[in-house]
């Protein structure tokens, strides 16, 4: 056997993504001593999907600090910390309890990098678990990415699977502009390959992990193994689809989206978030604009109501399910 | 009747508040003890862990004239919650439930203050009051509809002047400072009561509420159960000296009750609503008590706490030292503790039989109550909604 | 002279935008005594906009009341104040300090009537003025209504002259909902005829505002003006355009754009807001869903670019200006 | 060199002290001073408004040392600073400004603070803080930019460790306390001071930077300006107590400070900084001083007060009591005030050139600095804007 091989191997894990970003977290540590980890039960709990588990415990009370139950003091002290030369790693507990930070993050994180003129810079990573799906009560099953996209200063990412969360965790750690960093819940125990030693692809790049003809989908975080999904069923009845996973939800790559529509010629968006006003809208404006003479239908968008988060009883109704992307799919296809 | 320690301790209470050149608050009184017995901040206690009577000059008035039968109605208060509580853990366990969050070990602070309150007064709670929702006279079927996703929130506020519970933590504090501003303006003599934890004491929105109630002098109690835990963060992680002592900075009083003494938290809640009422503003009542569970269902506190702690508390049990002073104190016979512990089965019988049979929500229920006077969209994703659910039925060739 | 012609003549007053809602406050402080008003500064101040001037002095502390700094706050306490029967219409001095409330409106204020099966109505208005243009320092000239659109639960809706302003007030008071008002800043001083008895039209209808058949501009409060110039330019070159006053972004107002759009064939929207995941995002998308064969170009936005509101000397550059609408309105006719 | 009335006043502070069973902040000893005189709390006053030394036993010690040349450097100091500030109102009303927050009244607040800082101290100003940022060493040309509407901030923050003005009220409360976990957390041993207002105090983020800061034991002074208004809203709106009570509630001391007495808020501050490096965590200054001027330029004081308090105030003047004491009690000569007028106007003329020979920023800048590492699409708009601005010399036909 090759040692190449033998350390290929040594560095392929097959990990949970919650787990994976609780590697990821633990090297950034190791790696770098900037880097603390800030938030309500982080520490011995290791957060409530034990995404920080066991981080506390190796590298002490300094390094992963539990806070004072106040999401705007949370993101507040984060950016103190970061003017004095830290890289904090905050998690919000869940995507409903993001709101009382919003403030420091839209009037102080986004723009303090040009208020100063470029200046100070702010490596602040503000990690959510986002999305429904898990049976939660009111808040816990929210997805605010458009809420944050709008405002420039930030960089939105979501990863879909365990090595995006690896290395995705890695490269928002590294980069000297905040990122919010939408974990999606629902997926957190859904196991993948993670090469730790892999060379990252750039972090605001989409990937297209199924290719097609027939239609695009565009998704990310959670809804990309649904659209996976509804690729196989379409497949079936002899429609081939290309899905594609964003993976940023600012920047979005809509190089990577004109790119497959001009090639598919129809495009649906599906996202957990509310379609008014949600991530759809800004890619359907921009797609259309770019691909007005391509599209053979117009850009058609899967996602929410415009009502408030059902109680979970009903979520399945509220959520895109496979029935409804294929539903989509099929208006779609008959323009 | 009274005792001569009980004498000693009114004289030395009364010398303490000369001491005081203002001495007009509960807060200024309980923080100078605090001075000099730094250890543990003094709390207002009426009945010891070991069920006997000890009497507080100020305090003593408010359960003077509480009768036998009273006492008997705050232990099966105590009892039929923790009963209720158990049961609604049970039926998560069994998966009728998608999470609880138990309020074992809290019932003497939610039912003293729940039993403090007048039919007028209104109250803001946390997620966890189930035992102040008891004395409201809340449906305990009706908590459960939220834990088990049909809703969020079964019951109509006003029925029974107990909002609905409030999961982002301390924004209830401004409605319920914001609701007592009404109330003044009104003219009213009642009073507005908000729960909230330990951990909440952090958040910006209830410091504000502070503000605003006492800028405005507003007629409302805090009333924060201290039960040492956030999750798995405790208290010092949130203040480091006692909370109750938050009040004074804010310029109203605040005190430190034994919370797992019903007399002591109905006597101090009743006080503090007196004064609301009276027109003297804010009070914080700090109830100091234990959360003996998890912090809900999905919780492991064995991450983060040891057993001994709730051992300890386990010896302060708030029902165990009432029963003992009833045995002791008044004429409560075996009758009474087995009658109510039918009453028990048949509560948990019930709750479980209306668990079990509460209707799935209609599926347009997604669509409703989205607005008071509607909304085009909503009409139009509703509209798409059933013509979507239609294509099944079409499909089946109907 | 007849009766009914004085009569009219007294119900018509010239007012400037700033001095419609004054007197829309009032009326609505005259007419329910439910109604309070309350804010930093609205008190002897009358705001720094004067909105609310004199009110204070004829309606007493109790109505018009001077609260501490602190937005959740106000937010907050007016949710308490609603639940207990009244009608708070509260101010927040600028756009860019309304975040701090934002956990109040969006997950209390919103959500409060669904979460309470209909129980509980909430008859709150947020008054907002909000846009640039007035030369301002950082924070005091930015177009949020993205961000509130996207939020279930919420009503939203701009005037972009006096009449309205007036109307809209009375309509949003009386709304049973919660009513975010957005209140054009640089059009405060803007006069026109008010006729305080007039019948109003529903409040979440657009209006067409100048008639035309080659292209749709459609805008909502401060762009409306800018729209109408835009118009009367175009008209000179022998373009015509026709102008849509939104008047609502949330609930928007499709229909009457659909209308439009079907006979002129091409749709250009006009925000302040960055463009990106702005309300153009929602109106192209959906318009060209509705539209898809009418529509003989793209939809294109013209609005803020991803960046941080500039400091007041670049502004006009950021800002869409004439020619910026000119130049959308020229690509589009060029398709 | 000390008076009788000066030791008379160190014993009644001392036996202050022994009747306090902890007795060992300021706060504590203040707040008792309130109790005994309700009307008005106690201020740390060294210097009387007429320019009198008074003694302070607890803070004597930190001007003890001070001579004349520093003296009068404080004094200069505040002139210039009240000159710059008279001057850039001025460019307000010539139009080469679009606002301007005057600071006139709250010199002595702000150089006594600001001269108390060691240099590798930081600090988190509001947006009036002209006084700090000119003890800092910044430009004071530098510090109208923003209000010229050029930029957002017009310096480097680490230059001077003078973080860029933050104008949404409290929000710098928490990168302050942040930056101090920081300080604490490198073992270094400087300290971080917040700037804000009366009408800050009542803010959300105030309230958790206070828990942040108590929680963490953080390095960082509160330095509140109570400058008795935020806009038209006086203290009383944002409190019903001293405001330097409120940091007793979350565990730490506070004290109030006449902020017209540049020695008092020199050694206050000192105190509270040593005590941050020392590692004892935060404290709260509230400087009890006036806004003289209007709020900004913008702004209309007529509306809302009158003119009677600001006559008292003036009798209260922190430059004309240092200028007094100086004349009494040290061998400045007139020649140095001469000195200081001419230097004064050398500074106006200064900073009025700066202004009026700043350049007008470039149109890209839009584009600047929205992140550091780069944006897709602010790259696309960017271009986009440069094809839209070259269509113009385009269509001149270039
Ligand atoms: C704003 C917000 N942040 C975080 C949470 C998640 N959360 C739910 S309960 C809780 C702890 C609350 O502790 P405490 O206030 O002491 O109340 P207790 O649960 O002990 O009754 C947390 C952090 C939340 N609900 N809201
Ligand atoms: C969050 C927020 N709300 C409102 C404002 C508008 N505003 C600017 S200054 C000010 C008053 C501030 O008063 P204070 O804190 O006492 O400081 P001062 O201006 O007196 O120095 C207000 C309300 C703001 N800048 N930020
Ligand atoms: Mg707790
Ligand atoms: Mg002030």
């Amino acid at each position: 056997m090759a040692v190449e091989s033998v350390k290929a191997r040594e560095s392929l894990k097959t990990l949970a993504i919650a787990k994976a970003i609780n590697e990821s977290l633990r090297k950034a540590l190791e790696t770098d001593p900037k880097v603390v980890i800030m938030g309500e039960d982080v520490g011995k709990l290791g957060g409530v999907f034990r995404v920080t588990d066991g981080l506390q415990k190796d590298f002490g009370e300094e390094r992963v600090i539990d806070t004072p139950l106040a999401e705007s003091g949370i993101v507040g002290t984060a950016i103190g910390l970061a003017l004095r030369g830290y890289r904090p790693v905050v998690e919000i507990q869940f995507d409903g309890f993001v709101f009382p930070a919003y403030d420091q993050i839209v009037t102080q994180l986004a723009k303090m990098h040009a208020r100063s003129l470029g200046k100070v810079k702010l490596p602040v990573v503000v990690r959510i678990p986002y999305g429904g799906g898990i049976g939660a009560v009111e808040h816990h099953s929210e997805s605010p990415e458009s809420l944050f996209a709008h405002v420039a200063g930030l960089k939105i990412v979501t990863p879909s699977n365990a090595a995006d969360a690896y290395w995705m965790m890695q490269q928002a750690i590294e980069s000297d502009d905040p990122v919010i960093f939408f974990e999606p819940k629902r997926r957190y125990w859904d196991k993948d390959q993670v090469d730790t030693e892999a060379i990252p692809g750039p972090l605001h790049k989409a990937q297209v992990v199924r290719q097609g003809s027939d239609l695009t989908l565009v998704a990310y975080g959670p809804m990309v193994k649904l659209c996976q999904e509804v690729a196989d069923v379409a497949a079936e009845e002899g429609r081939s689809l290309e899905v594609l996973d964003l993976r940023s939800v600012s920047p979005l790559d809509f190089d990577a989206i004109q790119t497959s529509v001009e090639r598919t010629g129809r495009l649906v968006v599906v996202h957990e978030a509310p379609v008014f006003f949600g991530s759809g809208a800004e890619i359907a404006a921009r797609i259309t604009e770019r691909c007005f003479y391509h599209l053979e239908a117009p850009v058609l968008r899967v996602g929410g109501y415009h009502a408030p988060y059902p109680p979970a009883r009903l979520e399945e109704e509220y959520l895109p399910s496979l029935d409804r992307v294929l539903d989509a799919v099929d208006r779609a296809l008959a323009y | 009747m009274e005792s001569t320690a009980a004498r000693t301790q009114r004289r030395s209470a009364a010398s303490g508040k000369a001491g005081t050149s203002r001495g007009r608050t509960a807060a200024k009184k309980t923080a100078q003890a605090a001075d000099s017995a730094p250890a543990e901040p003094q709390l207002v206690q009426l009945l010891t862990p070991e069920g006997q009577r000890v009497s507080n000059p100020e305090y003593d008035g408010y359960v003077a004239s509480i009768t036998p039968d009273e006492l008997r109605g705050l232990y099966r208060d105590m009892v039929l919650t923790r009963r209720f509580d158990a049961e609604a853990t049970a039926l998560q366990r069994q998966g009728e439930l998608g999470l609880w969050a138990s309020l074992l070990g809290q019932e003497a602070a939610q039912i003293g203050s729940g039993r403090a309150l007048n039919d007028e007064d209104y109250v803001f709670p946390t997620y966890r009051e189930h035992g102040v929702a008891w004395c409201r006279g809340v449906d305990p079927a009706n908590l459960l509809g939220m834990f088990r996703g049909v809703n969020h929130g079964g019951w109509d506020p006003n029925s029974n002047n107990f909002h609905l519970y409030t999961i982002v933590i301390g924004s209830q504090a401004l409605h319920a400072t914001g609701y007592a501003m009404g109330v003044a303006k009104d003219g009213a003599e009642s009073a507005v009561i908000a729960y909230f934890g330990d951990g909440a004491s952090s958040q910006g929105d209830v410091a504000e509420a502070f503000t605003f109630s006492a800028v405005y002098n507003a007629p409302v109690v805090f009333f924060c159960q201290n039960n040492q835990w956030a999750i798995s963060e405790p208290t010092h992680r949130q203040t480091r000296v006692p909370l109750y002592q938050r009040a004074q900075g804010y310029g109203f009083p605040g005190v430190r009750v034994d919370g797992n003494d019903v007399l002591a938290c109905l006597a101090v809640t009743k006080q503090a609503l007196e004064r609301a009422r009276r027109g003297e503003g804010p009070t914080l009542v700090e109830a100091f008590t234990y959360r003996m569970g998890a912090h809900t269902t999905s919780d492991d506190p064995t991450r983060y706490r040891g057993d001994d702690e709730r051992a300890a508390w386990e010896a302060k049990d708030p029902i165990a030292r009432l029963r003992a002073y009833l045995l002791a104190e008044t004429d409560t016979n075996e009758g009474f503790f087995e009658e109510l512990e039918t009453e028990s089965e048949a509560l948990g019988k019930r709750v479980r039989e209306a668990v079990r049979s509460m209707p799935e929500p209609d599926k347009f229920a997604i669509f409703e109550n989205a607005y008071a006077d509607g909304h085009a969209l909503v009409d139009e994703e509703r509209a798409q909604f059933a013509a979507y659910q239609a294509s099944f039925s079409d499909g089946e060739g109907v």
